[in-house]
């Protein structure tokens, strides 16, 4: 069994959607983390859920990046623990520098919800490695800041390094500009730290677990991290 | 070519909610002297000064356009 | 009145009487303060008169509409019995119940849009999470004027943004709605927001200032002058102060809200709280007199511990300001810090600032000095109710008597139905809810796009199913039956995707009611609802009201919002609108025989409206039509005759075919008639279809006109038998009107082509037209 | 007691969708004379000045918080 923690920032509102997808459909142990926590040891993977953590005041993420919490955070990836933002946890593991570049307001300054298809990418991650290279994922997101941006050496770095792990593609697979919900540099939908221990990604893996909710595709993502935490 | 410098503020009656967080966040990180945090926004403007109403025309911009007559209040300069 | 005053402090109470000039422009009558002395055995101080003047609003103490919203069972029994909720419940078994209410926010979101939109939507939820639900969805039904002009398309960007705004960072999901976009609401948008909350029944919150000693506590954000009239300012005892005195534009904090709705259902689970009431229009004065007042208590409270956001702000401003993200709890003597330590927990404030009693008095002190005492009850529920004249509008048998045979019949069907697809009202709003986000907290089982949008109930197999509707012309043409047809498409959208009708919220929305013609519509638009209500079993359960939406220029359609919650037993087998494979038979299930000519009479019980005696398919019945609007800028005729009957008995055939899982899809007539009906199941399905229709009328009423009680199915051929006997056995008629296949849309009405359109080509005019025009294209 | 603006602006190799979308509605409203725009924030400090580090706490305040080095630059002028 693997031990997922999903904290709760002030402002989170994914938090229980991860907790349910992780309880009800991995059928794994969770617990959630209360922001102020210092102490993540028993955890196999830490979760930063969604939603608007201190209302995304100033900038998405920039303040719950302060929290306690992201002390241990820092730790816990030190030393090689899992985790994973997604959406508002992608944009506040930008802001802590656990993951390069920044999540800018889409290119249509508007929130935008539906779903998306993105292809998985190096699918040697520990997010991605059950799903078949250049498979296509049908996932939503949800977000009004979710343009990713770094600038071109960091850019360079991440394709060099196979760190990119999904992008925003057609049906058929195709990345295209106009697959592109908001107008991120090379598409680019998640990636990973150096270390390959730390992912963000705008879509949420959490909304597609179930046939009854659309899709099931996210499970992809989810299990992959549990595969990973097996070998 | 003038370049205006144009401050858009929240009525000062008004609840800034952004102000109010980050000064929060601000105390946690140990500046518990900040008194007051509010958050406007500041636009500049490239315009070809080709008439002579440029006051009049940026106000103007102001109050159509820049800010929100409802909930915010504006002041700007001009650098020639 | 005896005046109690507590040891030490000093009573300032007023024997001076205060002016008309003072009075009046608070909207209070010379009768009315003439009460209030009476109450009071003297004259009000000034801060008691701001209180009296509030609560004895329309707003607040429903002095118009109290007599008439009688009609609603619930309400009546209610306002007899125990008093108003702040929400219904609605039991929906295995120990759950649904909590909800519409709310309007038209008037600030006409001044402010953005803030005015996001505040009616924070307002509406915490009168959710009060009575200890958690808010699971919202829906927004909205009212603009045309897109062509400039400020209506501002009007409708930022209040749009300011649903956005608010409901995405509170985590509640926004799954559903309507927009309409009519003349008429030029000078006066409507933005309605109904919230909807999942509770277990033993959870249940009060409003109620229970036990004499417990405290008063304000819980929430800091109070500021936000919303204080001002008109009131304008014109008394503050002239000489400065702009920055005058009342405020509300704004709204979601992030705070999001942290209060988890403090409060956190607080609540402790026991320790008694009673809580949220805080909307009259704010302290209004949560402190409606808690005591329904618990028969009286209550104790000092301003001057209320935790303040401005300075020098006066009792009249502190007892009055409309601040948001705040709530009155009160709380078990002796466990105050133990509920304020689960606010701080969530960085909120939670303060004492009085306490109960058992006097019946809202006593309200400044530090020492007592500066109100009025009877809980006199201000909660003894408002001066009136009975308004009524008289049926001139302009109705203008509108009424129009000659529709005069309209010529149009030469390109493909083009009446390309430009009703295109138009706003009718077109795809996606461009709305792609804005929200309806996906949070991953229940949301049919997304917007579909007739009503189905959320799955967790720990359960049950669904339920939300709508909202109203067609503000059919009401302009006749108020009884277009009320009628408003709950009969709520419960048509409900039945189309598997769901049984469990209750209604409503808002209602009208112009000045002191006009004889204004308040005729609201009373003949509240029985059409009431009756309809009744008939099909779902009890209004709450509701709001909304007057004076008219500028000197024009009045607004009456606008009786329906908002309607149903049940699916099994998630499993709930339907959607597209059509989904080919060879599918298309079918119409109708009240009517699709080519009923025109001996067609009512012999059922002609139910309270005035029946005409045509066919469903004539000329005639394209009164009130999407497309006598679009096509000839017309708002004329009758709405189409609905007999509830008929109508309610089509529900039963659909509900029953999807339960038996006959049916792949399903989809209501309703705006635009049978050809965009099906048009829609095309695109929403990304296939064609070939479509036969026979009619003895002309061609534009076959395809277009609205009338009532029909839904368009589609199913595999082989279960046509069994559809047959569902259809027998509830009476009601069932038409084949053709196939699902293809890529286009062909329709013939009497074997003459009239219809053959690509998919991809309407799909892109229906789904790019609100986009379109709010370019400015 | 010191006041402190702070301007924070995107860094001129980013893209100002903002901006742009600003520019183009003052087009619209007939200012088709102005040729740039660049939107920022503009925020306003109260603080209790009681050590001699207000620009070193100042400054530091903007590298964590107020803006983002990845894209934003930001100055700031002190009035005491
Ligand atoms: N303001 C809105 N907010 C969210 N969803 C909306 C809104 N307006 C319309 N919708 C959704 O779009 C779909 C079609 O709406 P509408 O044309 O009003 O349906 P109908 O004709 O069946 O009443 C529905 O799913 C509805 O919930
Ligand atoms: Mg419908």
């Amino acid at each position: 069994m693997m031990k997922f923690g999903v904290i709760q920032f002030p402002g989170s509102n994914c938090d229980q959607d991860a907790y349910y997808a992780v309880r009800d459909v991995l059928k794994q142990p969770v617990e959630y983390i209360w922001h102020q926590e210092t102490d993540l040891s028993g955890f196999d993977c830490i979760i930063l859920p969604g939603g608007f953590s201190y209302g995304d005041y100033l900038r998405t993420g920039a303040i719950a990046r302060f929290s306690p919490v992201m002390n241990a955070v820092h730790d816990f990836a030190d030393k090689g623990g899992r985790v994973i933002g997604i959406c508002n946890g992608f944009q506040i593991l930008c802001e802590a520098q656990l993951l390069p570049g920044a999540l800018i307001p889409n290119v249509g300054l508007r929130f935008i919800c539906k779903y998306v298809n993105v292809r998985a990418e190096n699918t040697g991650s520990d997010f991605t490695r059950l799903c078949e290279p250049g498979q296509v994922l049908r996932i939503p997101i949800a977000h009004h800041g979710g343009n990713y941006y770094a600038d071109p050496d960091t850019l360079k770095s991440l394709e060099d390094n196979n760190r990119v792990i999904l992008r925003y593609c057609d049906d058929e697979g195709n990345v295209t500009e106009s697959s592109n919900p908001n107008g991120s540099l090379n598409n680019i939908a998640g990636i990973i730290n150096d270390r390959g221990n730390v992912a963000g990604m705008m879509p949420h893996p959490e909304r597609a677990v179930e046939e009854v909710l659309g899709s099931t595709d996210g499970v992809l993502i989810l299990k992959s991290i549990v595969e990973s935490l097996r070998t | 070519m003038a370049k205006v410098n144009v401050y858009v503020t929240l009525k000062p009656s008004l609840l800034d909610v952004q102000g109010k967080v980050v000064q929060g966040a601000l105390e946690n990180l140990g500046y518990s002297n900040v008194t007051g945090v509010r958050i406007g926004k500041y636009i500049e403007l490239e315009i070809e000064d080709s008439n002579n109403r440029l006051e009049q025309d940026v106000d103007e911009m102001c109050r159509k356009l820049l800010a929100n007559p409802n909930t915010e209040t504006y002041r700007f300069e001009i650098e020639r | 009145m005896v005046v109690t005053t507590e040891p030490g402090s000093r009573t300032v109470y007023n024997t001076v009487p205060i002016p008309p000039e003072v009075y009046r422009p608070m909207s209070m009558s010379d009768d009315e303060y003439r009460k209030v002395v009476e109450v009071l055995g003297r004259h009000p101080t000034f801060t008691e008169l701001g209180m009296y003047a509030v609560m004895w609003s329309e707003h607040c103490g429903y002095k118009y509409s109290r007599p008439v919203l009688r009609l609603f069972k619930k309400y009546r029994e209610a306002i007899d019995g125990t008093g108003l909720e702040n929400a219904g419940i609605i039991d929906i078994g295995d120990g759950l119940g649904i909590a909800m209410k519409m709310e309007s926010h038209n008037h600030p979101s006409a001044v402010e849009p953005f803030q005015g939109a996001a505040t009616g939507v924070g307002g509406i939820l915490r009168d959710i999470f009060t009575m200890g639900a958690r808010p699971i969805a919202c829906l927004d039904s909205l009212r603009f004027g045309k897109l062509d002009i400039a400020r209506n398309r501002y009007l409708f960007e930022h209040v749009i943004g300011g649903i956005a705004f608010y409901g995405n960072c509170v985590g509640v999901p926004t799954v559903g709605g309507e927009v309409y976009f009519e003349d008429c609401y030029t000078g006066n948008c409507l933005v309605n927001v109904m919230a909807v909350g999942l509770m277990r029944h033993e959870d249940v919150a009060y409003a109620r200032a229970s036990g004499p000693g417990n405290s008063v506590m304000l819980v929430g954000s800091r109070t500021g002058r936000d919303g204080i009239h001002g008109a009131t300012f304008a014109s008394v005892e503050l002239t000489e102060e400065s702009e920055s005195r005058k009342s405020n534009v509300q704004v709204g904090d979601p992030f705070t809200e999001k942290c209060l709705i988890e403090a409060t259902l956190e607080a609540l689970k402790t026991g320790l709280i008694v009673g809580i009431q949220d805080m909307g229009a009259a704010g302290i004065t209004c949560s402190t007199c409606e808690t005591a007042a329904k618990a028969g208590t009286g209550m104790r409270i000092d301003v001057r511990k209320v935790p303040l956001r401005e300075t020098g702000m006066t009792p009249y401003e502190i007892m009055l300001s409309e601040s948001q993200e705040r709530m009155l709890a009160i709380v078990r003597k002796g466990h105050e810090d133990e509920v304020a330590a689960v606010f701080k927990k969530w960085g909120l404030n939670a303060v004492v600032i009085g306490e109960v009693t058992n006097d019946g008095l809202v006593s309200v002190y400044d530090g020492d000095d007592l500066v109100a005492q009025v009877p809980a009850k006199s201000l909660a529920e003894e408002a001066p109710t009136y009975e308004l004249e009524t008289e049926e509008p001139e302009y109705l048998a203008r509108v009424r008597d129009y000659d529709l045979s005069s309209i010529p019949e149009p030469s390109d069907y493909n083009e009446v139905l390309i430009k009703l697809l295109g138009a706003p009202t009718v077109a795809s709003k996606e461009w709305v809810y792609q804005q929200y986000d309806h996906m949070v907290q991953t229940n949301t089982v049919i997304l917007p796009g579909s007739d009503a949008a189905v959320l799955r109930i967790r720990g359960t197999k049950k669904a339920i199913a939300l709508v909202t509707d109203c067609n503000g012309r059919y009401c302009y043409l006749d108020p009884y039956v277009g009320a009628q047809i408003a709950v009969a498409e709520a419960a048509r959208n409900l039945a189309c995707t598997g769901a049984r009708p469990m209750g209604v919220t409503d808002c209602l929305n009208f112009g000045n009611p002191e006009k004889p013609e204004v308040f005729w519509q609201f009373k003949r638009a509240v029985e059409g609802m009431a009756d309809a209500c009744e008939f099909f079993e779902a009890p209004v359960v709450s509701g709001n009201v909304s007057f004076y939406n008219e500028t000197p220029e024009m009045a607004v359609y009456p606008t009786p919002v329906v908002g309607m919650l149903g049940l699916i037993d099994d998630v499993d087998k709930r339907c959607t609108s597209g059509f989904k494979d080919e060879g599918d038979v298309i079918v119409l299930v109708s009240g009517w025989r699709a080519n009923e000519a025109s001996h067609q009479t009512y012999s059922d019980k002609p139910r309270r409206s005035e029946h005409r005696e045509e066919s469903p398919c004539d000329i005639e019945s394209l009164g009130g039509s999407e497309y006598l609007n679009t096509i000839h800028g017309l708002a004329v005729g009758r709405p189409p005759i609905l007999d509830i009957d008929r109508e309610k008995r089509v529900h039963q055939a659909v509900l029953r075919a999807i339960d038996r899982r006959l049916l792949k899809s399903a989809h209501d007539c309703s705006d635009g008639g049978l050809a965009v009906a099906i048009a829609e199941g095309c695109i929403l399905g990304n296939v064609g279809a070939s479509i036969s229709l026979l009619a003895n009328c002309a061609p534009s009423a076959a395809l277009f006109s609205e009338t009532q009680s029909r839904i368009v199915v589609s199913l595999p051929a082989a279960k046509l038998g069994e559809m047959m006997e569902i259809i027998d056995d509830l009476q009601v008629e069932m038409t084949v009107l053709g196939k699902v296949g293809g890529d286009t849309l062909q329709v013939s009405v009497n074997d003459v082509p009239v219809i053959n359109v690509k998919i991809s080509e309407i799909e892109s005019i229906w789904r790019g037209a609100i986009a379109r025009k709010m370019e400015g294209a």
